[in-house]
C-alpha cells in the first residue's frame, strides 16, 4: 500500500506523542509529592532516568523486539536504529501518520510504563541497580507482552476465544507495571517503619499538580490509540474525560463514608485509578459504559489499597492499588460493557471471525469476557514471574536496597548529593 | 531581672501578646517549638493506616522583666494561654544576672 | 448536509480541548498559591472537584440543557446519554469536527466558568455544599446563560439590537462567574481577620504557574472556539498572546506608579486579566484593538481589586475585579474596537441583517455596543440574582460556612483531614 | 502563489506556538528553582516580563525588522501593526499555514531567546533595566541574527562556502542568548559570595517541573520548526527525544565518575544540553547523529559549567555553559553529522547550488563543518559585542546592579515588596 | 527545680525521648536549632563548586525536672545522644524558680 | 559557668559568629526566632490593602562561656551586632550549673 500524508491526523500523533512524553515527569511529581522530604529527588529521578535509558534503547533494538515481526517475540535487529525505513511500515500508514512519529508514539509508552513500577519502591533502592533495571525489564518483560497484545505475537490471540480489547494499555501498561511492582516491593522488602510511622506525602500539590499533567497527558494515550483525529478519537477522549471524573467523585465518596472526610490525595488517587481503567476501554464503550468503569474502578481501587497492609507488603505510592487492580477493573469490565455498535470506527477487525465482540450487558455474551480474563492473566503471570527472576538476579549481583543507616538519613542525600529543598533560613 | 519561658498552645500567641502589652510589657521574643506531654497526641487514620502523633506544636515565648513586673508577667500569660485542656503549656522563671541592650551598649534593668 | 470529517480541524479541537481541560487544575494552582498554607487544599479541590461532577452531569444531561433545541432553555432530555447522535449534529459540523469532540470542548468549559467561583469564598466554604452548588448551579446558570449566548436561545438577541459578539465566553464564562462570586462572597461574609491580617499569598511561584498554565489553557479555549484551524484561529491566537503581554505590563506599571513595585502577584493577574477581556473579543478585532484592549483591561483590573475593601465584601482572590470587571471591559470594548472586516471567516452571521456590526472607532456606530451591553447586563442581572437564589436556599437547607475555629485552625485540616506540606523537620 | 490553507498543518503550527510560548514559563521554573529563597520571583519575573515586552514590540514592529525584507535587517515599517497581510506572505505559505499564525510562532522564539539570559545575572540586576533591555536587545541584536539566518539577510550565506544549518534556533536562539548573557554576566560582576558560599537550588523540584516543561515545549521548538506535520516533522521530534535523553544519562555519568553521585540538577540540565545540541540539527541528523550529539552534549557541557570559577565570571544558572556551549557543540556537530538523504522533506534548498551538504561523516567533506563554524562565529561576535555595548549603555544611563544591601536581604523583597513564600508559620 | 537544656544530633532524638521516658519523665519541649563547634562542618563539591559547610542542624531539647531527677536525666541524654563522634552536642543546666502549669495555674514541683 | 543569649537581627548573624571566634569562643548554637519590641514593625501596602507587620525575624544565639569569658563575648557580640538602630536585640546572662558534653560524659568548665 503506498503510504500517503494525512497532516490532520499527524499532527494529532505528533501532539499525542508530546501528550504522552510529558506523563512521565508527571508522574514524577504525583510519586514525589507523596514521599517525605527526604525522598523527593530520587522518587523524580526514577522517572526521569527512565526517559533516558528506554529513549535511547527504544531506537537502537528494543522498538524492533516489540513490534517487529516475530511469533513470541520481535527481533532487536528489525529496525535497528531506524533509519531508512519507509513510511509503509508505520503501525498508523493507513491513518497517513508517518513511521518515525509512531515509533516514538510507541516510545512513551515503554518509558512511562516502567516508571510507574518505581512508586511501590520508594525511598530504598539503590539507584544503579535501578537504571540497570529499566533496561532489562523493557528490552524483556515489555517487549513480550508489548508484541503479544499489540503487535504480531500470537501467544495470547492463540489461546482466547475472541480478540482481546485493550486499546491503549490497560494489560501492556498498567497490569503490567502493577504486577511487576507488586514483584519488586515483596524482593524489596519493607521500609523502616511501615505501618508504624506516618510517612504523609510532603508536597499535596505537587501530587496534584502530577494528577492533572497525567490527565492532560491521557488525552494523547488514549484519544492517542485511535492513531488518527476521527470520532473514535472523540470517543475515547470523551470516556477519558468522565471516567476519571466519576472514579474521583466515587473514591472520595468511599473516603467520606468510611474516615469521614474526603481528601485531596484521594481525589488525586481517583483520578489516576478512572484514567488506568477506562484504559483498555476507552473506545469500546459508550457514555454509560465509561461512567460505569469510572464509578466502579474509583471504588474498588479506593479499598484495594488498604490490601498492603493486610498482606504486609509494601505497596509504598500503591501501584499494585491503583495501577494492577485498576487495570484488571477495566479489562474485565469491558467483558461487560463493550459496544462495538455505539459508531466505533476504531480499527481492530470487529465483525470479523476471532474480532472483539460486544460485552455481556450489549448482548455478546460471555465470550468476551473470557478473553479479557485470558490476556489479564497472560500479563500478570508473565509480568510478575519475570520480574521476580530479573529482581533476584540484580539482588545477587549489584544489590537491591541502600543501607538502614542511608534510609534513616534520606535517600536523596546518599544516593543523589542533594537535599530537594534549601530553607529560606536565615541562618 | 527573671527570665519568664512560657510553652503555649500556637493559637493563644495573639491574646498573650495582647496581654502581656496590657502589663506594660514592650520586648517579647518568640518561637517555634513542639512538645511532648500529659496531652498524649493523638491517632490519625489516612490512607488506611493507622498511627499515633505525640509531638504536637507550640510556641515558646521568652521575655525578660522585672523582679516586680514577674507576677503579672505569670498571671498575664495563664489568663490568657489557659482554655483548661491538656497541653496549655508550661511556665518556667531563671533569674537574670544581666541583661545588655545591643543598640546601646546599656546594661541592667534599663536594658529591659 | 452530509458530514465530512476533517481531521486537520478535529486534530486542533482535541488539542484544544485537552488544553481547556488542564486549566481548571492550572486554576486551583493559581488560586492555592493566593491562599495562606492552611487553606490550599480546600481551595484546589474546590476546582478539581468541578471537574469531577460537571464533567459526569455534561454527557448524561446538561449538554442537551445547553446546546439542545429550545427558545429560553435547552432540555435535558435532548442527547441524553449522548449515545448514537450522529456527527451531522456537531456544533462545529461545517468545520468536520464530530459531535463527541464538541461536546467535551463544551464540557470543559462548564467546568472551568464553575471552578472561577471558588475564589471568592477562600478558606470557608463547607465543602459539601460547594459540591452541590456546582450540580446545580451548571444546571441552572450555565445552562441558562450559555444556552442563550451561543446555543439556539432568544432571549438576548431578541432585545439587542445586533448580534451581541462572545466569540470565547466572556459573558458565558467571566461576567457569568464574575456576577455568581460577588453573590455568594456577599452571603457567605467577610473571613475572618479580612482587611486587618495580610493573608499574603504563601506560594507565589504556584500562582505564577498557575497563569502559565491558564494562558497555555487558554489558547485552546480562544483559538479552540473558532472551531478549526485556520486564519481566524491565528488571529484569536495572536491576540490571546498580545492582550494578555500587554495587559501584565500595564498592570505592573499601575503598582509601580502607585505602590513602587512591581510585584510578581500584579503580572500574574495582569495576565489573566487581559485573557478575560481579550476572550469574548479575539477574533472580531485587530493588533491595535488587542493591545487596547490588553493595555486597558491591566490598568482597569489592577484599580478595580481595591474596590472590595471600600465595599467590604471579602472577595477573597479577586474573581469579581478581575474576571467580572475584566469580562465586562472585554465585552463592551468590542463596541469600540470591532473590526469585522480585518479578514475574519469567523463563522457568525456577520454582513446579515440582525448580524454583529463593527465597533465605533471601525465606523460601526453605537449599535454594535449597545448589544454588548445589553448581553452584558443580562448575564450580570441573571448570574447575581439565580445565584443568590441558590446559595441563599443552600445556606438554610445545608450551610454554607464552616465555624470560626475551623476557618482558624484551617480549612484543609477541618474539611480534608490532611495539609498541605509536611515539613522536613528532624523533629 | 495562491495560498491554501491546510488544517492539518495548521493545527499542528498552532499546537507548536502554543508549546513554544510554554517555554519561557518553564524556564522561569527552570531558573527559579535554581536561585535563593529571596530571589526567586525575580527571576521569574524576568522571564514572565520577557513575555510582556516582546509580544508587543513584535506584533509592532520586530517581526518586520526580522523577516521584513531587507538585505542586512529588515524594515520595522514592513508589516507595521501586521493588519490585512495576505496569506500568502506566510513563512509557511507552501505549507498552507495562515500569515497569523507563523508570526505568532516567531514571536515565541524571540521571547525565550532574551528570556534565556536572564540565567546569567541571577540575584542582581535592576527591573528595570532589563524591562529596557529585552525591547532593545530583541529590536537589535535579535533581529538582526535571525534576519541573517532565518530571513532574507545575506551576512552569513555571502561568506560562508554553503548554507549553513540553523533548523531550529542553535545559533539564532542558543549562541545569541548565550553569548549575550556572558557579556551581561562581565558587566555585572559576581555576586556577593560567589565561589564561596553554597548558593544550593532552594528547589530542585521546580528545577525538574521546569526542564520537564521545556522538554514538552521543544517539540514544537523543533518540531514545529518544520511548519508542517510530516516525516520530517517526525525526524525532528524523535531527534528532539533521543538526544536530550541521552544527553541526561551522560551528563549525570560525568558527575558518577567524577563526584560520586549522579544529581537531580545533573539530569535536568544534561536535558536542557541535549535539547540545545538538537535544536540545530534536529532534521539532518539520523538516528546515530542524533544518539551522538546528545551523547556528547552532555559530557561537555557537564565540563563547561565549571569554566566561570576558572575564568571567574559569575554565570549564575549556566547559560554560557550550558546555551552557549551546548550551542556551538550542536551547531559543529552538523559539520559532521548531517545526513541529508535520510529520507527527509526539510525545505531548505537541500541539492542547489550553495545549499546545504552532508557532513564529514556521511561523504560531504568539510564544507559544511566551514559553514557551520561561520554561522557559529557570526552569532557569538555579534551578541557579544552588540550585549556588551548596550550593557554599557544602559549601565551609565539606569544603572545596571542593585545595591549590596539589597542583594543580601533578597532582590524579592525590594524589587517586587514580595517573598516566593509566606511560611505556615503559626508566628 | 533545674532546667537541662540538651543540644543533640538530630537523628538521636527518637533514642532521646525513649529514655527520657524510662526514667520516667512526661513533659519535654523540643525544638530546632543549629550549631557551630569542634566538629568543624565538611567540605562539599557541588555542580563544580566547593564549600564549606560549618553550620550543622541540631536539636534543642528542654527538660524542667525536679533537682532529685536531674542526674537521672542528662544521665538519660548522654547515654542514647552519645554516638562517640564529634558533634554529639551539649547539656547545660541551669536553676529554675518557679514553674506553673498554664492549664490550672499551678506552682511549684507539682506544676513539673 | 553563665550561658549568654543573644537575640540579634538576622543579617548580623556572620559577623557575631567571626567576632566570638576571635574571643576564642569555639562553640555557638543558633536557632531562627521573631521579636516584638520597641521597633514598632512597619506598615504594609500589598495589593491594595495595608497591615502592620510587627513580629520581626531575629537570630537567637546561645554560648556557654567561663565566668571569666562573659565580658568578652557579650562585648563582641555587641560589637558585631550594633547598628545603632531600634531592634538591635538584647543580650541576656544566666547562671549555669553544670554542663555535660555528650560525646565524652565529661563535666563542668572543661565540657564547654
Ligand atoms: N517537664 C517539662 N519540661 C519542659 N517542657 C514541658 C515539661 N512538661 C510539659 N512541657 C511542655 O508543656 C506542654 C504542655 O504540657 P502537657 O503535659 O501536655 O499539658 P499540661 O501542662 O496541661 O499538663 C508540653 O507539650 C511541653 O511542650
Ligand atoms: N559553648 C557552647 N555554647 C553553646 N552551644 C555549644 C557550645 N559548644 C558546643 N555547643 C553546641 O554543641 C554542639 C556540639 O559541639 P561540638 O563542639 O561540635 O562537639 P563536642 O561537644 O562533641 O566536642 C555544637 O554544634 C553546638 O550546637
Ligand atoms: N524584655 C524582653 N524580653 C525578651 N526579649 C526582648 C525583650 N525586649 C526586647 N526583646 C527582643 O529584642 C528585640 C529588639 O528589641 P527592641 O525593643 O525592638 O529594640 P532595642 O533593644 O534596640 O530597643 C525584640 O525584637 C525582641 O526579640
Amino acid at each position: 500500500m503506498p503510504f500517503t500524508l494525512d497532516s490532520g491526523n499527524t499532527a494529532w500523533m505528533i501532539t499525542s506523542t508530546a501528550l504522552v512524553l510529558l506523563m512521565t515527569p508527571a508522574l514524577a511529581f504525583f510519586y514525589g509529592g507523596m514521599v517525605r522530604t527526604k525522598s523527593v529527588l530520587n522518587m523524580m529521578m526514577m522517572s526521569f532516568v527512565s526517559l533516558g535509558t528506554v529513549a535511547v534503547i527504544w531506537v537502537v533494538y528494543a522498538y524492533g523486539l516489540a513490534f517487529g515481526p516475530g511469533d513470541a517475540v520481535g527481533s532487536p535487529r528489525a529496525f535497528f536504529g531506524l533509519n531508512g525505513v519507509a513510511d509503509s511500515n508505520s503501525l498508523a500508514a493507513s491513518f497517513g501518520v508517518p513511521f518515525l512519529v509512531m515509533v516514538a508514539f510507541e516510545a512513551v509508552f515503554a518509558i512511562i510504563t516502567v516508571a510507574l513500577i518505581s512508586g511501590s519502591i520508594a525511598d530504598r533502592m539503590k539507584f544503579g541497580t535501578w537504571v540497570v533495571f529499566t533496561v532489562v525489564w523493557i528490552s524483556t518483560v515489555y517487549a513480550l507482552v508489548a508484541h503479544n497484545v499489540w503487535g504480531s505475537g500470537t501467544l495470547i490471540t492463540s489461546i482466547a476465544p475472541s480478540q482481546p480489547i485493550d486499546f491503549a494499555g490497560g494489560t501492556v501498561v498498567h497490569i503490567n507495571a502493577g504486577a511487576a511492582a507488586l514483584a519488586l516491593a515483596i524482593l524489596l522488602g519493607r521500609r523502616k517503619g511501615f505501618g508504624k510511622e506516618p510517612m504523609r506525602p510532603h508536597n499535596l500539590p505537587f501530587v496534584m499538580l502530577g494528577a492533572a499533567l497525567l490527565w492532560f497527558g491521557w488525552f494523547g494515550f488514549n484519544a492517542g490509540s485511535e492513531f488518527g483525529a476521527d470520532a473514535t478519537a472523540g470517543r475515547a477522549f470523551l470516556n477519558t474525560t468522565i471516567a476519571p471524573a466519576f472514579a474521583m467523585l466515587s473514591w472520595i465518596l468511599v473516603e467520606k463514608i468510611r474516615d469521614g472526610k474526603p481528601t485531596s490525595l484521594g481525589a488525586a488517587s481517583g483520578i489516576v485509578a478512572g484514567l488506568v481503567a477506562i484504559t483498555p476501554a476507552a473506545a469500546s464503550v459508550d457514555t454509560w459504559g465509561a461512567l460505569a468503569i469510572g464509578f466502579i474502578a474509583g471504588i474498588v481501587c479506593a479499598l484495594a489499597i488498604g490490601l498492603k497492609y493486610k498482606f504486609g507488603y509494601d505497596d509504598s505510592l500503591d501501584v499494585v492499588g491503583v495501577h494492577l487492580v485498576g487495570g484488571i477493573v477495566g479489562t474485565l469490565l469491558i467483558g461487560f460493557f463493550a459496544n462495538l455498535d455505539e459508531g466505533t470506527t476504531w480499527a481492530y477487525n470487529i465483525g470479523n471471525p476471532g474480532g472483539p465482540l460486544n460485552g455481556l450487558l450489549y448482548g455478546g455474551g460471555w465470550t468476551q469476557l473470557e478473553s479479557q480474563a485470558t490476556a489479564a492473566g497472560f500479563a500478570i503471570v508473565v509480568s510478575f514471574v519475570a520480574t521476580l527472576v530479573i529482581g533476584l538476579v540484580l539482588k545477587y549481583t549489584m544489590g537491591l536496597r541502600v543501607t538502614e543507616s542511608v534510609e534513616v538519613s534520606g535517600i536523596d542525600l546518599a544516593e543523589h548529593g542533594e537535599t530537594a529543598y534549601e530553607e529560606a533560613k536565615s541562618l | 531581672m527573671k527570665l519568664v519561658t512560657a510553652i503555649i498552645q500556637p493559637h493563644r500567641l495573639e491574646e498573650v501578646r495582647a496581654a502581656l502589652e496590657g502589663v506594660g510589657i514592650k520586648g517579647v521574643t518568640v518561637s517555634e517549638a513542639s512538645g511532648y506531654g500529659r496531652q498524649k497526641g493523638h491517632t490519625e487514620v489516612y490512607r488506611g493506616a493507622e498511627y499515633t502523633v505525640d509531638l504536637l506544636p507550640k510556641i515558646r515565648i521568652e521575655v525578660v522583666a522585672d523582679d516586680s513586673e514577674v507576677k503579672a508577667v505569670t498571671d498575664a500569660i495563664v489568663g490568657a494561654a489557659q482554655t483548661g485542656e491538656i497541653g496549655d503549656g508550661k511556665i518556667w522563671i531563671v533569674k537574670v544576672e544581666d541583661i545588655v541592650r545591643v543598640r546601646t551598649g546599656e546594661r541592667g534593668p534599663k536594658a529591659i
